[in-house]
């Protein structure tokens, strides 16, 4: 076991994290809006160091066949080399595809958009939604930026004009019609003491973390574990609560 | 509630669970929960390349989960997909706190999921069918991993949900199990669902996956006692 | 040259084979039938420990331009890591893309669906068949299993119903239009034996290997010569003649 | 039967063979039938890598055939397909009998052809030119290797079939022969013939295989004397 | 003439530049020309694998170019392009003379250059960014390299073109220029102009260049003085 | 530094070139034309034993919506493994698709082609130009040899019939609008001698190449620099002027 690890895991013994922050404490954090003069919505966030940008870009396409009078959402994540000197060109890897997963079903999962509002013509067209995550600089957490990012672009995305021909993205006006806030919350476990928000040198060290997104009346929409470790039921308990506490503070933010 | 296949709400879909069915791997095994069957195969531990894959201290754990062409409705697309890019990475997740990959240091575990039927609830036939093989292939285990997925449809906890529940269902929640540990060590859900829900079915879930068990471990005294 | 070459060679000279086979005799045999509930038909062969699974998918789609009232028949075979230690994840190497263009090639070429038959508005719509081979273990001679299951997948589909806008996987009645049984024969080369039906440890030690395709009539569809050696034509003479009477024996199975 | 260019049925198409074409590899050739143009280059025997792919007792010999986007009348996506991994599949097995590979233990040889117009007959035609450029690269060979397709319209057996033959006739057969040894190299058949008339197509290919190979060997001849 | 957004000819767009953005960086930097974003970033001198690669007298340079998919109008596809690939390779070469590659034999030097806002020039204000981030870096240069686009519309020659002009220019001409040693470093163009335009296209952007040169080390000494 | 390029710059020191030629020399230029049957224009140009082939293939699509009464040129170009000991099987790298784009920029931005007449129906259907470009032999100086074999191919080109619904490629009569001949010509700098049409041996050592592609009309129409070293403006203007004799000469073979 590296040095890192044993000093980590000994601080966690006695309830305290590498940084001084307390299990619940997450890092600070900073939102940007619409710095993307392109996109018709987007959002920086700042967890701490790791610094996350999503985009909302519209376009016109056709409905699935099994859903002929709802819009599309697509869910995209790119872990850019810029970010970290772990992160390598290429396609995404099975992080990159995890996170706009998970991101994408706490989105979908809790009806955040009212997908029905997107159609134009049921079952020729409607709008599709592409929301695309850049991560700018990986310090840890990257799960719960790149949510918080997504869905902060949604909440200032404007639908650009459509005249059944062409989309005029020079004119944009509607809202998209946004009618949750879905906000995703990881706890990791570090010896036996559980924090929320784990930065770099915590994810190195963590044995088993818990993803959960929860929305504004307490709802549970995504779950998603990870790590080569298991947890006992009542510690996905604890982990759910500590959860929807957390959401609830950040859904204020 | 009469469910659609006409089981009862906690009742699985008839099991079948083989051990050794692949004569080339160093273990196997078949798993069968009714229209859903999934074929896991594990080669290792081996040698590893290239070298800077290798762990110094333990075995690399590799999970390849994929669908056979014909094993849905509509033909599936042969290669990787971020579908089951993710669902090999939650199953690695998965069977990983039951391995002792510590006795096997610098080599590669490879396990291989086929599934060759899909009707719902292949990710867990497939963890189920990777437990099973990890055993069959004589590599040192914790416990073996029982999983399943459970669900609810109006205002009901169901278990094991084939295709047609999980369009209706409110949620869908895969769990792996390890009932000597009692760590799950597979949660995922969609939905939306309160957390009183959430509780429930993870329960729920760990007494199904406790039934489950039991069928694997016969799977195996088979394969060993003949 | 390894010690088992040089034994199995020895075995040759003698005729006799690895596993006490005579040099016409194929391994066990067994066949069954519609093994997948989704597939439109399906067929898991054994021969010894080699195992394959096809599995038949239709669906409607665009005719060819210069085909317009013939289905489209597509073959594919895929080397799962499951069967072998020798195969890997990835694309289709050439061993597999040449064993499924062989299979094709004999169906095809035998004639042995009637193409028209899957015709539903010409130049607009028609079955497509697609033929997937997967392999479950991989002891030798792939190549007459993957044959013989891709053909009795066939003789076992059922067309799903068509109303012009949906197919109705739920519903299937009618038969495929199988007119003919091409049956699939390697010979393969080992010293100065011909083999049928090489397993593993022969193909190691394999120079050559011929496969022929045959139909009921005694026909040849589809013929492809294999491996690092060449043959002298009353070598290919006696494997064609080989090649029929075998099939014509795997046929009544 | 006149057939539709109006050759004998057992005529070939006007051939041109020309050894040493490409001053940057070690042995190249072109070969021409008809509006069929094939050049290949060899490269090698040279060190080989990765490492792991060293034969520790002959050279590795590696084809691949491609076609040039412009060979055919639909244009043809660069990039290899099916059909040319195929193809160059059965070529390196056309060509490896006629090599002394043993000479050359851990290195490779490749060999490439580019297929640059295409009217039928490219596999055949850019076996031919191999032959020639691994026999110009000075590469020890047991006999060159000539190649042509055979075929049936009606009732006539045909050979060195151009396109517009290949789409009526009852079967294609390419054929590859090593005249000294007189073993074919290349065998395949796409097609619904009688046994004998397979066989009388095996023997008409190898007839014209050992005309080929005369040509073959006057532009040897040709490149080395001047 | 008023330019469409109100600038004058010889104008250039607001300028935003920082180094050191990015911490996981060895060097970085944020680059804003009007509603142009680009941000660099190094990582190196750091060994380089595989081995092959190494360069023994010098470090490997690599540059890689891309574009967020918001960054455009129209979404663009993630991945390498044909057009992100021709650019990569031409910021390698206008970076290259500016740095003391050297210095650091058979390691690498990548340098990362991400858009996140195009609105025209984004390949020069890559390699403003990427200029400044190497010297972020502390990586030894020779000098800053600065770069801007330059074209012509009716008979005006224009700086920092935007992407309305780019539509409507009769040329676009990206230069990158490193104003101690006079050296242009990148030089492209597409259009149909006379020799003599040219000719003063490129000392329009010289001229520019040097008073980006100015705002590069203003943002240099910000971040060494904090 | 290697001996072989201390040899050649120490030449280029005293205004001499590793095979004898004048800095402003091209090494023997020949061109033949329409020498591939199936293509719609064909050529193949040898600069020294530098080989290259560029067939054209025209086929019916849709325009682009921005440009819905033009054309489509695409231009690709294959380093065939067959040229050079250095080429290898897979996509085209950095320089392939650089040359490429060079010489599509070549003719596209010189109006080579009059597009406008190359649409069919507007905005419904147009004529696509491929350019296809085949390296045979690299001895330096591709794109120089590139650039005139596109050229010349595209002077050759007939177009097909079109009868609305199918391009008969057996009938190709009405030649294809060229209304411009563009020359790409390439300067490279070794020491202080700036040579045209590099060979191999002076591109392994030159330290920048300039390649500017010119009308007939003496207009410039697109500039690429390469190579790790920068260039004086004077160095610049020099290879322009030198470019533009360059050109003239070269079209007029």
């Amino acid at each position: 076991m590296k040095l890192q690890t044993q000093y980590l895991i000994r601080l966690a013994e006695k309830g305290v994290r590498g940084d001084g922050r307390k299990g619940e404490e997450y890092r600070k954090i900073e939102i940007e809006k619409n710095t993307i003069a392109k996109a018709e919505g987007s959002a920086k966030v700042k967890i701490g160091s790791t610094e996350v940008v999503a985009g909302v870009k519209m376009d016109v396409g056709e409905p699935f066949p099994d859903k002929p009078d709802e819009g599309i959402l697509i869910t995209n994540a790119e872990f850019s080399p810029i970010a970290s000197p772990e992160f390598e060109t290429g396609p995404p890897d099975e992080d990159a595809i995890e996170l706009a997963r998970v991101v994408d079903r706490g989105i979908r999962e809790s009806g955040a958009i009212d997908m029905k509002k997107l159609c134009i013509t049921p079952g020729e067209k409607v709008w599709m939604v592409f929301i695309d995550i850049h991560i700018l600089n990986h310090s840890g957490n990257l799960i719960d930026a790149a949510a918080l990012a997504a869905v902060t672009a949604l909440k200032h995305t404007k639908i650009p004009e459509y005249d059944g021909e062409k989309v005029d993205y020079e004119n944009k006006t509607k809202p998209l019609p946004l009618v949750h806030l879905p906000v995703t919350v990881t706890t990791a476990k570090i010896g036996n003491l559980y924090v929320v928000d784990p930065d770099l040198e915590e994810e190195d060290v963590m044995s088993v973390r818990l993803t959960v997104t929860t929305k504004e009346d307490g709802n549970v929409c995504a779950i998603q574990k990870s790590g080569p470790d298991g947890l006992l039921l009542e510690e996905v308990e604890k982990i759910f609560k500590l959860s929807i506490k957390k959401g609830n503070e950040i859904r204020k933010l | 509630m009469k469910r659609i296949d006409g089981r009862k709400e906690d009742e699985l879909r008839p099991i079948v669970m083989k051990a050794g069915v692949i004569e080339q791997a160093d273990g196997s095994a078949f798993v069968k929960f009714g229209n859903t069957s999934a074929i896991a195969a594990v080669y290792g531990p081996r040698s590893l390349h290239p070298k800077h894959l290798q762990i110094p201290d333990k075995a690399l754990l590799r999970t390849v989960y994929s669908m056979a062409p014909f094993s849905t409705t509509e033909r599936v697309k042969p290669g990787p997909s971020r579908r089951s890019i993710e669902i090999s990475k939650v199953t690695r997740y998965a069977l990983e706190p039951a391995v002792f990959l510590e006795e096997f240091p610098k080599t590669g575990i490879e396990v291989y999921i086929d599934i060759i039927e899909a009707d719902a609830g292949t990710r867990t036939a497939g963890i189920n069918a990777a437990s099973i093989a990890l055993a069959d292939a004589g590599i040192p285990m914790r416990d073996l991993v029982a999983a399943v997925a459970v669900g609810k449809i109006n205002n009901n906890y169901i278990v094991d949900l084939c295709g047609k529940e999980e369009e209706q269902t409110l949620c869908d929640m895969p769990v792996a199990y390890m009932p000597r540990t009692k760590q799950i060590t597979l949660l995922q859900m969609d939905g939306d669902i309160t957390l009183d829900d959430a509780t429930k079915l993870i329960k729920l879930a760990i007494k199904k996956c406790e039934e489950i068990y039991e069928i694997q471990k016969q799977a195996l005294k088979k394969r060993w006692m003949g």
